[in-house]
Formats: structure tokens, sequence, C-alpha cells
């Protein structure tokens, strides 16, 4: 008995109907990301001297990278674990969407720290010679935790799907039926299934979000526990951690209008789920001003001398375009488009959040380079300073190609609206759906 | 074992880099170029650091010297996920190249900024590198990992070997590093700070004495005596 | 038993961070497989086998 | 040898203890540690075979001794000698660099001629013994044709006993001249110290006792002569001795010198010698000066009356009248409570010593002699000549004999004849006049020059002159240079006779700048590294290939026998196991004591040696007068005191003023070696300390001028003089005279090597700050002239 659902077929249309459009997609992407691995190849023999990374501004955009993927990661956690706890059943349409952003940039994320490496091939000397003082133990644990438990919570949400593909898309190649079987770990949708299935999900939601605090926080303290001016502030972990949300779920927002658009998913992907994004996104939004000025006035307020350095820096300097770009960008103009405009406008919602999302990456590299360029005992000597290289260019630029990469395919392939979370009825119960899909 | 320490009078340097130099042919750290140099990423991990306060004409200029601090709670060694850099039981904070996965937290972590990354293989000209230092410890190090002072580590080494083959018992003042030994103008003391009658611990003591940072924690082994 | 020497042997040392990352991943891995393996098993005692699912799909 | 352990004892105990305790997983997963390397085993090195050699430096005219550890031939470490007095194991950034240039990929492996056109660059490799060849034939076909003396060889540094061998050679030859870089820059003070003490010498300062430092110029600690010395007398003077001495440093711009000095005085270009005169106008004024001494051993303080009955202002009159506090201040642009203050210290802390610049740029504003003659009248006042903590004199030691030689009939014409650069004919005072020779050979004056000797010499980057010395070259038929390296002068060459560097030769120094006698010894440290020569061997050898009675004059067939000769008055044991050899029974005389006359008259030749210190120089009064236009004024009486005239550059009304509103300030850095500046990469990288500038030359300018011009940190800018313009990066900088900006010099060679990854082969490092000044002569003692010169700075 399959869970009952009237979307069904439009959710599983897009699955296997590759277009000469997703082949040309595809290959673009394919190509920007073999640029990029070309890039790290080139950076691998010759030394990061290829970069523009140097004394003292040691880390640059894949750090930068690193902040900004992880974060990004963070809207599937909290679009299906903090929802899926505080028992909001409407997001249940856009969970897998969003835990496939976590999903898909988590490896970039976590890469890009391997990226960023001199040695990338003595990476297991962290296992070998782990040393738990040091954050990045902390980071390698939760990041590595993060993305399986990401994997697994993913997966287990799948499984009922790709049993319905398996069921239903017998049409398929022969190989890709058998990669639905094998999937399916024999899914033969019993209720007892369904059952431990949602038990599962809710029990590891908790944990999940546990981790998603945990992940970020950690991925701050890189950063919080050096004693470096403007970096060492208890309260970067939860900056970081709003900043990630906010960024995931703008993600999510932007992933979904696509959806929605080149897959035909208006009916299921409905404007409420906007609206009801879009209240979520006011919130953080004001939530990140409220830690920005938070961590700032602090800063500005008691004036230390280095601290101060650097916040002139942001402020009025050489990092005053980037910085108040980055404001006007993360806040500014989301702010009041999501207040007058978004209501109901999608083309808005998108444009919003992509501002936040170019915003979002600003602050990463605004946190992280200004406060090396003016270390302590180096600002005498002038200024610091840093401009990404061709390579950094290329690799960033590849790992977003490489993340939109594998959406493109995944959606191909799987149906990326969960049809057992929006069916009517489930086999065995009914379905808590109250707010099934309805396309106002 | 002795705790090694350094004292750097400023009032007696007159800011020469004969130290920076010294260093440099000590150590075989690379010269780094022009390009290089212009990106900041030239290696001596000796420096003379400028410090240019004031306007025309007060000006109150400080050039001081940075070699590591050898802190006795160092930032660095904290943050090294594999214990690439660690310190020794005689204070000395040093680095395993061939442990070193060049993450690069240890540079950021510095409040001294005396580390330094290679961030490319170490070149020298085909007939420069006759001058290199043949110690095993000091061999150029491999592209990608970080490296800083040692206090000459290669010296304690060989200071503790020739002691042995003269058959006489090794003493702390058998040994300095290169900078300590050329400094022109005698400004830099080095020695055994647990050593209460030694020369360096007397002087970190002097009431002109300070730290670098002392409000940072990290108990540096280096000690400046205050200029005037 | 000194445990604040073993607390700082333990932060202070090569080795340890390595095994908490392998224990802590490990661990999870060991953990999610079951648990896995428990949701999927409950329908294998009196329902449809997989093969049995495959027979009937929507045309 | 054992390789560093990462693993320390300790850490390993505890590591095992926390396995002991914890969890078997835990041991299982350290274990893995375990077993990995952690580091790779070092290759298995035979036992290397080790020496230290002995050697003297020969970087900077210092001459420290150093001790070099050689590993297996290979040159590797330079360390201080222990042993040698004047750097007592200590070694600068130049001598610890000094295997840079020992290795250097520049240096020039053989001899070489040019086949092309001069300056093309077609260059053909010799063998030593066709280039001696060359050049010998050269030489004795010139002689044969009645003209050695229109041979000239320019040298810069020589040291030990190479001067004479120079001037052996040179005069045996027959021909007078030996041109020396000397009037570039520490002529001047050789020359005050002559007309007033009487001695043809370099002041010697001792530090070491002095309570009270007047350093004139921004190089006492920076770049002078015995630089070593004065930085360990410097630091003895604060916290080796119970009282303090102070040290105020005098420059226009905040060097090294001034920012360590307890106070910097800023002052206007080229104003020294006002700035003396008016603290001396104080010391009379509130007669804080040594009366006794002025009294017994001075000459021309008081106004007096010549033998021929005519009244003759004294330095007394002349600054109490002329170089009053406001006028000063005036000149200077110090105002006048500092002049008195400082002047009122520097009298009552005695002993008190006013220190003469020495290096290049530094007096050269067209004053440098009465600037020196005005700065040294300062020791006078306070009596602190040849006294503890004042100037003393340098001693020599007295060596083997030389060999007797007799000049033949070719030789005693040449050297009557005048000297190509006009020392003792246009330039009455001067012993050379090294700037002038590009003017002189292109004007064909006094005779057509055939043969031209560069030793340690470059004069095309030295005074470019718009490109006049090069045409001066190109007009010189003949061009041998010894240069190691193919620097702007060795370029125009037709025959280059690569010079070893001091690491690979024999030779010796003089202990100069300790002031008391002794000998330095260097010898070879390492094989040549490549087919070059010592200079001193190759003078030798065509010493051999011409005969007598150059032959006669050097008869050695080796320099190394040469020096072992001169030197086999001392204990040759001694002088091998110590690297030096000295004397230290003098230090100073009491005034009027025996010794005294050797260090106050001793070389007059027309004035009395009685023993007393000219303020009025009678060696200036006496010269023979003749009927060129400057003797003429050669015996006016002002102009045997030190007075100040105002340099023309300096007066903002002159025409280029409004063109070219800065006036350019340079000053030696102590990153800076003078020979081999393009080629060290450890310099380059230490090269700008205040400003943090690497492997560049940069522009300082003072904030305020910066900011009406729209300028920035970093931006590039042209810097340009009526006779040029070169290209720096901006520095702005606040410790800079107003209207000043500075260009370090040394920068602007070539190397044609690639340091590093990304930089470019054959690069030009920085701008050669020389290329803006018009370089000419004063007219009476043919020092050179230099600046400052006006610029004026814009945007690239």
């Amino acid at each position: 008995m399959e869970p009952k659902n009237p979307f069904t077929k439009a959710i599983l249309a897009p699955v296997r109907k590759i277009s000469t459009g997703d082949t040309l997609l595809w290959g673009t992407l394919l190509v920007l990301l073999l640029a990029g691995g070309a890039a790290w190849t080139w950076q691998y023999i010759e030394g990061l001297g290829i970069t523009g990374m140097n004394r003292p501004v040691y880390w640059g955009v894949y750090i930068t990278n690193f902040v900004f993927f992880i974060g990004l990661a963070h809207s599937g956690t909290f679009i299906s674990a903090i929802l899926r706890i505080a028992g909001q059943s409407w997001r249940a349409p856009l969970t897998r969407a969003a835990e496939a952003i976590t999903l898909f940039s988590l490896p970039f994320g976590a890469g890009s720290i391997i990226i960023d490496m001199g040695h990338p091939e003595r990476i297991f000397n962290l296992l070998f010679y782990g040393r738990y003082q040091s954050p990045i133990l902390w980071d390698v644990t939760a990041v590595s935790l993060y993305m399986l438990s990401s994997i697994v919570f993913f997966y287990l949400s799948l499984i009922p799907d790709i049993a319905l593909c398996r069921d239903r898309l017998t049409g398929a190649p022969r190989w890709q039926h058998r990669m639905y079987e094998v999937l399916a770990l024999g899914w033969n949708h019993s209720p007892e299934q369904y059952r431990r299935l949602e038990k599962a999900l809710d029990g590891m939601a908790v944990f999940m979000t546990m981790l998603v605090v945990t992940v970020h926080t950690v991925v701050s303290w890189l950063f919080g526990m050096t004693v470096q001016p403007g970096w060492h502030t208890a309260l970067i972990g939860p900056f970081f951690l709003l900043g990630a949300i906010l960024s995931g779920t703008a993600a999510v927002v932007i992933v979904l209008a696509l959806l929605r658009k080149a897959y035909r998913l208006e009916k299921v992907l409905h404007l409420g789920l906007f609206n009801s994004l879009r209240k979520l996104l006011i919130t953080f939004v004001l939530g990140w001003l409220y830690m920005m000025i938070a961590e700032h006035l602090t800063i500005g307020y008691s004036s230390m001398t280095e601290e101060m350095v650097v916040l002139t820096d942001k402020f009025s300097g050489a990092y005053a375009a980037v910085f108040w770009s980055m404001a006007a960008l993360v806040f500014g103009v989301p702010l009041l488009v999501f207040l007058f405009k978004g209501k109901n406008n999608i083309g808005w919602m998108v444009f919003a959040c992509v501002l936040i999302n170019i915003g979002m990456w600003m602050e990463r590299y605004i946190v992280i380079i200004p406060t090396e360029a003016s270390p302590r005992l180096l600002t005498v000597m002038g200024q610091g300073s840093y401009l990404p290289a061709l390579p950094e260019i290329l690799i960033t630029v590849a790992c977003f190609a490489g993340m939109a990469l594998l959406y493109a395919v995944f959606t191909r392939f799987f149906p990326i609206v969960p049809i057992w979370e929006t069916a009517q009825e489930l086999p065995g119960h009914a379905h808590a759906a109250e707010t099934s899909p309805t396309g106002d | 074992m002795p705790r090694w320490g350094m004292v750097i009078d400023l009032d007696k340097c007159f800011a020469c880099q004969s130290c920076t130099a010294a260093c440099r042919m000590e150590n075989n750290t690379p010269p780094a170029g022009k390009d290089q140099a212009g990106m900041g990423r030239t290696i001596l991990w000796n420096e003379v650091l400028p410090f240019v306060e004031g306007e025309y004409p007060n000006v109150k200029a400080t050039l001081l010297p940075r070699p590591c601090m050898h802190c006795d709670n160092p930032a660095c060694i904290k943050v090294c996920p594999v214990q690439a850099t660690y310190k020794n039981e005689e204070g000395l904070v040093l680095v395993d190249y061939n442990r070193c996965i060049g993450c690069r937290m240890c540079t950021v972590a510095c409040p001294y900024a005396v580390r330094y990354f290679n961030w490319y293989a170490p070149e020298w000209p085909e007939d420069l590198k006759a001058h290199l230092n043949p110690e095993p410890e000091v061999q150029p190090r491999p592209k990608g990992v970080v490296e800083k002072c040692t206090f000459c580590v290669q010296r304690l080494r060989q200071a503790r070997e020739t002691a042995e083959a003269e058959g006489r018992t090794f003493q702390a003042t058998d040994y300095v590093p290169a900078c300590v030994q050329t400094c022109t103008a005698h400004a830099r003391y080095f020695g055994d700070l647990d050593d209460p009658d030694s020369l360096v611990s007397k002087l970190a003591h002097s009431p002109r004495a300070f730290r670098m940072f002392e409000e940072l924690g990290t108990q540096p082994k280096v000690f400046y005596l205050k200029q005037g | 038993m000194d445990i604040g020497g073993l607390i700082h042997a333990f932060f202070d040392n090569a080795g340890p961070g390595g095994v908490v990352v392998l224990l802590v991943v490990g661990g999870a891995c060991a953990i999610y497989y079951f648990l896995t393996r428990w949701i999927v098993t409950a329908g294998k005692d009196n329902k449809p086998t997989p093969e049995e699912g495959t027979a009937r799909v929507d045309a | 040898m054992t390789a560093i352990d990462p693993n320390p004892q300790k850490s390993k105990l505890s590591r095992r203890d926390f396995l002991k305790l914890g969890a078997t997983a835990a041991a299982a997963g350290a274990g893995l540690s375990l077993l990995r390397p952690t580091h790779k085993p070092l290759a298995a090195q035979p036992d290397p075979e080790e020496a230290t050699v002995k050697t003297t430096c020969a970087l900077c005219p210092s001459g420290c001794g150093l001790e070099v550890r050689v590993v297996d031939g290979k040159a590797v470490k330079v360390e201080g000698n222990p042993l040698h007095p004047l750097n007592q194991g200590v070694c600068c950034l130049k001598g610890q660099t000094s295997l840079e240039v020992l290795y250097s990929p520049e240096r020039l492996e053989h001899p070489r001629l040019q086949t092309g056109k001069r300056g093309s660059g077609d260059w053909k490799e010799l063998s030593w013994d066709e280039a001696l060849g060359l050049v010998a034939n050269r030489l004795v076909s010139l002689r044969e044709a009645g003209k050695p003396h229109s041979v000239a060889l320019m040298h810069g540094d020589l040291r030990g006993q190479m001067r004479q061998v120079v001037n052996r050679f040179m005069r045996a030859y027959g021909s007078p001249n030996v041109i020396s870089r000397d009037s570039l820059g520490e002529g001047a003070a050789r020359l005050a110290l002559w007309l007033s003490q009487g001695v043809n010498a370099l002041p010697v300062y001792d530090l070491n006792n002095s309570n009270y430092v007047l350093a004139f110029g921004g190089n006492l600690l920076e770049s002078s002569r015995n630089l070593i010395g004065y930085l360990g007398a410097a630091a003895f003077m604060r916290r080796g001795r119970p009282q303090r001495g102070k040290l105020v440093a005098i420059h226009p711009r905040l060097s090294l010198t001034g920012i360590k000095a307890d106070e910097w005085l800023p002052i206007r270009p080229g104003t020294y010698g006002a700035l003396a005169l008016g603290m001396a106008n104080v010391i009379v004024n509130s007669k804080l000066y040594d009366e006794d001494f002025v009294r017994d051993f001075t000459f021309g303080f008081e106004d007096f009356e010549d033998a021929a009955g005519v009244t003759h202002q004294g330095f007394k009159s002349l600054v109490l009248e002329t170089y009053t506090l406001e006028r000063v201040a005036a000149v200077t642009g110090v105002s006048t409570d500092k002049i008195a203050r400082i002047a009122g210290e520097f009298a009552t802390n005695r002993p008190a010593v006013a220190v003469l610049p020495t290096e290049p740029g530094e007096l050269s504003s067209g004053n440098a002699l009465y600037t020196a003659l005005a700065v040294h009248a300062l020791n006078a006042l306070v009596g602190s000549i040849d006294a503890k903590g004042g100037v003393l004199l340098q001693r020599f030691p007295k060596l083997a004999e030389w060999p007797a030689y007799a000049l033949d009939e070719t030789a005693r014409r040449g050297e009557t004849k005048e000297r190509l650069d006009g020392a003792g004919t246009q330039f009455p005072l001067a012993l050379s006049a090294y700037q002038n020779v590009p003017e002189r050979i292109l004007a064909g004056q006094p005779y057509p020059l055939e043969m031209l000797i560069l030793l340690n010499a470059n004069p095309a980057y030295e005074m470019p002159n718009g490109g006049r010395t090069l045409d001066a070259l190109s007009k010189v038929p003949f061009v041998v240079s010894f240069a190691s390296t193919l620097d702007e002068s060795a370029a125009q060459a037709d025959l280059v006779l690569p010079a070893s560097t001091f690491l690979e030769i024999w030779g010796d120094d003089y202990l100069e700048g300790t002031g008391y006698a002794g000998v330095s010894l260097r010898r070879p440290v390492v094989e040549a590294v490549h087919d070059t020569r010592n200079p001193g061997d190759v003078l030798l050898d065509l010493a051999h290939r011409i005969g007598d009675p150059v032959k006669q004059a050097l008869p050695w067939p080796t320099y190394q026998e040469l020096i072992t000769n001169r030197l086999s008055v001392f204990d040759w044991e001694k002088l091998e196991a110590n690297g030096n050899w000295s004397e230290l029974v003098y230090f100073n005389a009491a005034p009027g004591s025996p010794a005294w006359q050797e260090v106050v008259g001793r070389d007059r030749l027309n004035a009395p040696k009685d023993g007393r210190f000219d303020f009025f120089s009678r060696e200036r009064f006496a010269l023979p007068g003749s009927d060129s236009a400057p003797s003429a004024m050669l015996r006016a009486s002002s102009a045997c005191l030190p007075h100040f005239d105002i340099p023309a550059t300096l007066t903002d009304s002159s025409a280029d003023a409004l063109d070219y509103p800065f006036l350019l300030v340079t000053q030696p850095l102590i990153t800076q070696s003078s020979q081999w500046q393009g080629i060290v990469p450890t310099l380059q990288e230490c090269y700008g300390l205040q400003g943090n500038v690497k492997w560049d030359s940069w522009v300082e300018i003072g904030r305020k001028a910066a900011e009406a011009l729209g300028l920035e940190n970093g931006q590039r800018v042209w810097v340009e003089s009526p006779l040029g313009r070169v290209q720096a990066m901006v520095r702005v900088y606040a410790g800079l005279w107003p209207n000043a900006v500075f260009l370090p010099p040394g920068q602007g060679h070539h190397t044609f090597v690639r340091w590093g990854r990304k930089s470019a082969e054959a690069m030009l490092v920085g701008a050669n700050p020389n290329a803006l000044t018009e370089i000419t002569s004063e007219p009476l003692t043919g020092l050179a002239v230099s600046g400052p010169a006006r610029v004026r700075v814009y945007p690239v």
C-alpha cells in the first residue's frame, strides 16, 4: 500500500526527463567544476603561493567558502529538523529540497578546508595525531558527524520515495531501476515501517538540531578561540549560527523558486510556502541585525586599541565598501523587500534572497579578512591586503558549480518533493497533513 | 633542564637588522624575491618591526626586533590539530615539518606574527645553495608547511655534542642562537631563565623589563628592556 | 587516579583527537546502520517483499 | 647527529600514562600515531670536513674580523671574530650575508672582452693569460709611445696594502692618475682635519667615553666608517657605564640614528655648517668653551695680526658677529631655544664630541669643506681634540719596508704631468676629484685619455650626470674594469677582469676606526668559486709583464707573498691564530705632550707645526697663490675660517624652486652594500626598515605634502629633477623635513637572475637617486657637489 498523494505524478514527473537543457546545464557546470579541479591540481603542484593569500592574511576565500557553505548547509536541518520538532507541518513539501542543499553544500564546505591545506595529502595526520585542544579537531568531529547525520537523515526520509520510484518508474534504464531497488532497501510501505521512520526522524530531528547549533558554533570557534581582535568574542558562535540559518533559509527560497519554475511544481510548492518563509526570513534578518549591533556596539563602545583598528577598518577604512554593501545586501534591501514587496511575489523574494546570500558570503569575508589584515603586531607596519587570485576564484566558482550540478542531477533521478511526507494518508495511519498542498 | 629565554635591550639595540640576516643564514630561510616580498611573503624569522607614530616634528618611532617569543603558554600550540608544533622540555617551541598539514591556524593564532608559511617550495639560485647550513634541523622546508624561529635548536645540539666531545658538562652558557651571537650592540642576552644567577633571569626581572602583549597570557620567554 | 592529568593528557597529546573523531564517526555509523535496519526490517515479517512491490506498479 | 625530536620524552610519557588509564579504543587509535614515523629519517651523512677560518670583511670600510665556518669546502656561516678589536665577535648584516656575495649567481665567471660596440653586450670569454696579455700590450705600447700618463685608474675602497700597490704601480708606470672616490664622500672630513688639525686623516670618535654626542648627518649608527665599533660604543655609552651619555642626531630625516638617538633635531638640508656656527656662537657667547684649551692649543680664536701687519678676524668675533641665533635659526629652521639648549648641553657635558658625516650625500651641498670645518671647530671649543671621549686619530703600524725602486725617464716625465681630474691644479686643495673625470675626458683636458682602469669603481652609477659619464667612458679608447658583476660601468668596458670576492683572496686591513695601530689579516676562506682573481694579483702579474720599473716596485709574484712579506714584522703564527694584530698602547695624547705633535700639525706643509688647532686655517692661508681665479679668494681671511654660504639650491626664490618644490635628501642605509646592492637578496629583503620596503626604492614624503599632492602610501610616483626622473613607491613618513623628500641610495641596479618564482629575470631593482642629481665639483677643494637636488613628485 503506497502513501496516497494526489501529486505523486506531478512530483515524479521531472524524474528521468533529462532534457537538452539539462545536458547543457550539467555540461556547463561540469566544465566549471573541472576547471576548479584543474586549479586545485595546479595549486597542489605549485603550492598555495599561486593564491592571493599572504602574510598576514593567511586565510582567504577558501576559509570564507568553508564558513559560507557550512552555513548554507543549515537550511536543510533548520527546515526539516527544527520545524519538524516545532510541529510546523507546512514545511513538509520543502524538506527535501532544503535538505538537499545541506547535503550538497557540506562536501564543498568541508572540502574547502582540504583545499586550503598546504599539505592536503597529510589530512590523515588529523586521525593519526589528532590533538583535541585544537578547534580544528572540534570542527572535524562536528562537521563529519553532521555530514554523516545529514546523509542518513536525508536518506531515511528518501527511502519511501525511492521505493515509489522503484515501483513506478519501471520504464527507467536497467541500471537506474537497479539503483532504486538497491537504495529502497526492500521498503514495502508497511505501516510499521512508516511508524518507525517517523519515530526515527523525530528523534534524529532533535539530535540534528543540537548538531546544527554545535557545528556552526564550532566553525566560529576556529576564529573565536584565537586572541585576535574582532574574533575573540563569545558572541561569535551565535552570530555565525544566526547568519548560517539566515543564508540557509534564503537559499531554500532560491532553490524552491527554481524547482517550481523548472519542474512545474507550482501546485506542490505553492505560494503559501514562500509566504511562510518570508515571515521566517524577516525574523532572521532582524535577528542578524541584533547580533550585528550587539557585536559591534560592544567592541566600539569599549574602544580597545587593537579592536578599534579592525572596527575602524570595517566601518570607514579599507573594508568600508564591503562592509556597508554587505549590510545593505543582508539587511537593508532584503528587509524592505520582504516587508513591502515579498508577499505573494516569488520574484521579489528570490531577488532578496540572492542578495542575502551574496551579502552573507561577504559577511564571512568581512569577519575573516580585516582581522587578519590588521593583526596586533603588524598594524603600524602598514595594512595587510588581500585579493583572491585566479585559482581561488576558479575553485570558488567550482564549489558553487559543483553544488548546483549535484543538485540538478539529483532532481532528475529522485523526487525533490517528499511524496510520502506530503501524502494525505499513509499506510497504517492517517498522516497529519493539516496543511496539505492546496495550491492557492 | 634549562628553560631558555632571551632578553633584548631596546636601549642598546640600534635596529641594524644583523639578527635578521644572521637568522636567515643560520636557518636557511629562502630569499623571497621581489614579487613574493611585495606580497608580504618574505620569510625572516627574526624581523625588526617598525612602529612610527606621531606627526612631524614630534615623531616617536620604535623598532622592535621580534624573534619567536617561545611562550610558556603558546597560542600556536593550542590550535595545532596534529601537534606539529610543540614545546619541548626546555621550553623551545618547535615545528615538525613532516607532520604539519599546512592549515595555518597557528599563523593566524599567534599574536606575535612569528610564524611563516611556505607558500612555495623554497628556492635558491643553484650557485647560492652552496652556503646553506648543512645541519639536519635546518634543511630547507617543503612547501606548504609552517616554520619559525627555533632559538637555533641545531646550535643547542651542536653545543651539547661539543661539550660531550670535549668531555665536560654542558653549560647553559655554551649555547646562544645566531642572532644573539651576532648582535652588533650586544643588546641580546640569552640563557636559562630558571637559573636565578643567570644574566637573563636577572635582566628579565629588571624594572625596565616587559614582555610583549603580557595581557594575552601567553607568557613569552623573550623579554624586552625599555628604551631610555 | 589523576583526573586533571588525564584530561590534560587527552587534550594535549597527539592521537586522542583522532581517536575521538574515529569513535564519534564510527559510533554514529554503527548507530545509523542499526537505525536504518530497524526501520526497514519492520516490513519484512508479513509484508510483501520488494520483489512483490515491483509487481504492483502503477501503470 | 640527531634530528629534532618532535615527540619530546615528557609528552610521550604522558601519552603512555593516558593510554594506560584510558579506554582501549583510545589505545588503538593512539597506537596508530606511534606506528607512523613522525619525521622522515635523515640521509646518513658522513662526517663532513669542517673548519673555521678567520678573515677580514671588506663589505664596508670598517674591516671587521670574521670567522667563517667552512664545511666540505663550502662557506656556510659567517660570525664575528671574538678576538678582533673592532667588532669583538659580532657581525653586521652585510657580513652575515657576505656568503650571498661569494656564491652569487650574478658574479662574472671568466675574463671577458666586449667584441661588439661598447655597451652592446656582445662578450667573448677569454683566458686570464689572453686578457692580461691584452692589457699588458696596451700598457707597454702606451708607455713606449711616451704616454703613460694617459692611463688613469679610478678606484673606490682599497684595503690595506692595496692603496700602496696601486700607487706604486701607477707611479712606476708613469701616470699621476690614481683617482680615489674620496671626493664623493669622506674627502671633506679628511680635508677639514688637515686644514684645522693639520693631519691628513679621518677622525675617530671615542664614543665609549663621551658624554654628549652630536651626530651631524644621519649615518653615525647606520653607515659610518667603523660602524660596528660605534654601535657597540653607543650601547656602552648608554648601558655599560654609570653615567649615561646623550646622543643627538641632526639630520633632515629621522634615520635609524635619529630614531635611536636620545633626541632628533630636524634641520633644513644642507645647513649643518650654519647650525654648528650658531652653536659656537652660543658656546662662545656664554663662555662655555674650554678656555684653557682654546688659549693654549688653538690658533685664530681671537682676532690677530699677521706677519704682514694685516688684521684678521678670529673665530670668536666671526661667530659672535655673523652667526647670531636668530640668523642661524632662520637659515637652519631650528628654533633659537633649541640651538641654545643643545649648544649648552654640548658644552657642559664634557667630554663631548661633534661627529662629521663621511658618507656620500651628507656634506655635498657645495659647502662641504667649510661645513666640516665648522662642525670640527665645535670639538676644539670643548677641548675634545685627541681627548678621551672626543676626536681621536688613527695610528698605523710600522710594517716591513717596501722595496726601493727607481723611476725611469718615462715615469719621471709622467709624474710631472697634470692630473686628469684636476686635483692640485684646477682644484688646488684636492687630492682627487673623482666626479670631475668624465667632464675632463669629454673636454679632452688636460690630454686625451687612452686607457681607463676601474677598480671598485662604478662611475656610471655613482654620477650618471644625465648620461655624460657614459659618453666619457665611450670616448676612452680602452676601458678595463675589475668588476665582479656586470655593473653599469663594466657593461661599458672593453675588458672585464673579474675580481675575486674578499672571501677568496689574501689581503690585509688596518684597524681603522679604533684609533690604535694594527692590522687584520684577510685570507682565502674557500677556493675561488669562479675563474676570478684578486686584483692585487692581477696588478703584480701586469707589473711582471710590463717589466721595470714597475716590476721593481712590485717584485712579488703573488699578492699572498706581498702580504706575508709586508706583515713579516709580526709574529705570523699569532697573526694567523687571532686574525689580527694590534698595539693597544696609544689611546690619546695630553695636549702639548710629545705625542701631541703626532695628532696636531703632523701633516702640515706650509703652516707651523706648533701643536695648535687652527680655527683660522694657516695651511689654507699659506696656500701658494697662483693667477687662477680661485686662488685670489684663497687668501681672503674669511676663506680661512669656517663659515657658511647658503647653497644655491636652497634659495627658494630660485627659478627651479617653483617647478621643483622639494629638496632631495639621501643618506646611506645600513642595509646597503655599495658594491653589491643589486645582488644580495637578503639585504634587499631588509632594505627599507621604517617603511617596510623590500626589493624596491621608495620616496619618503611628509604627510602634509603628500596630502597636498593627493599621494597615498604605496602609490607609484615619478620623482623628477631637471636632470631626469625615476620611479619609486610613496611612503608617507612623519620623520622628514617638511619640504624634503628622501630617496634611498644604492638601488637601481639590474639583476640578471630570477629571485623567487614570479619575479622577472633581468629586472631593475628600485631606482638610482644619483640620476636626479647634477654632480659638480667645489671650485677649491674638488669635493663633489651633489645636492640637495630640487625635485618634484607626481603620480605615474
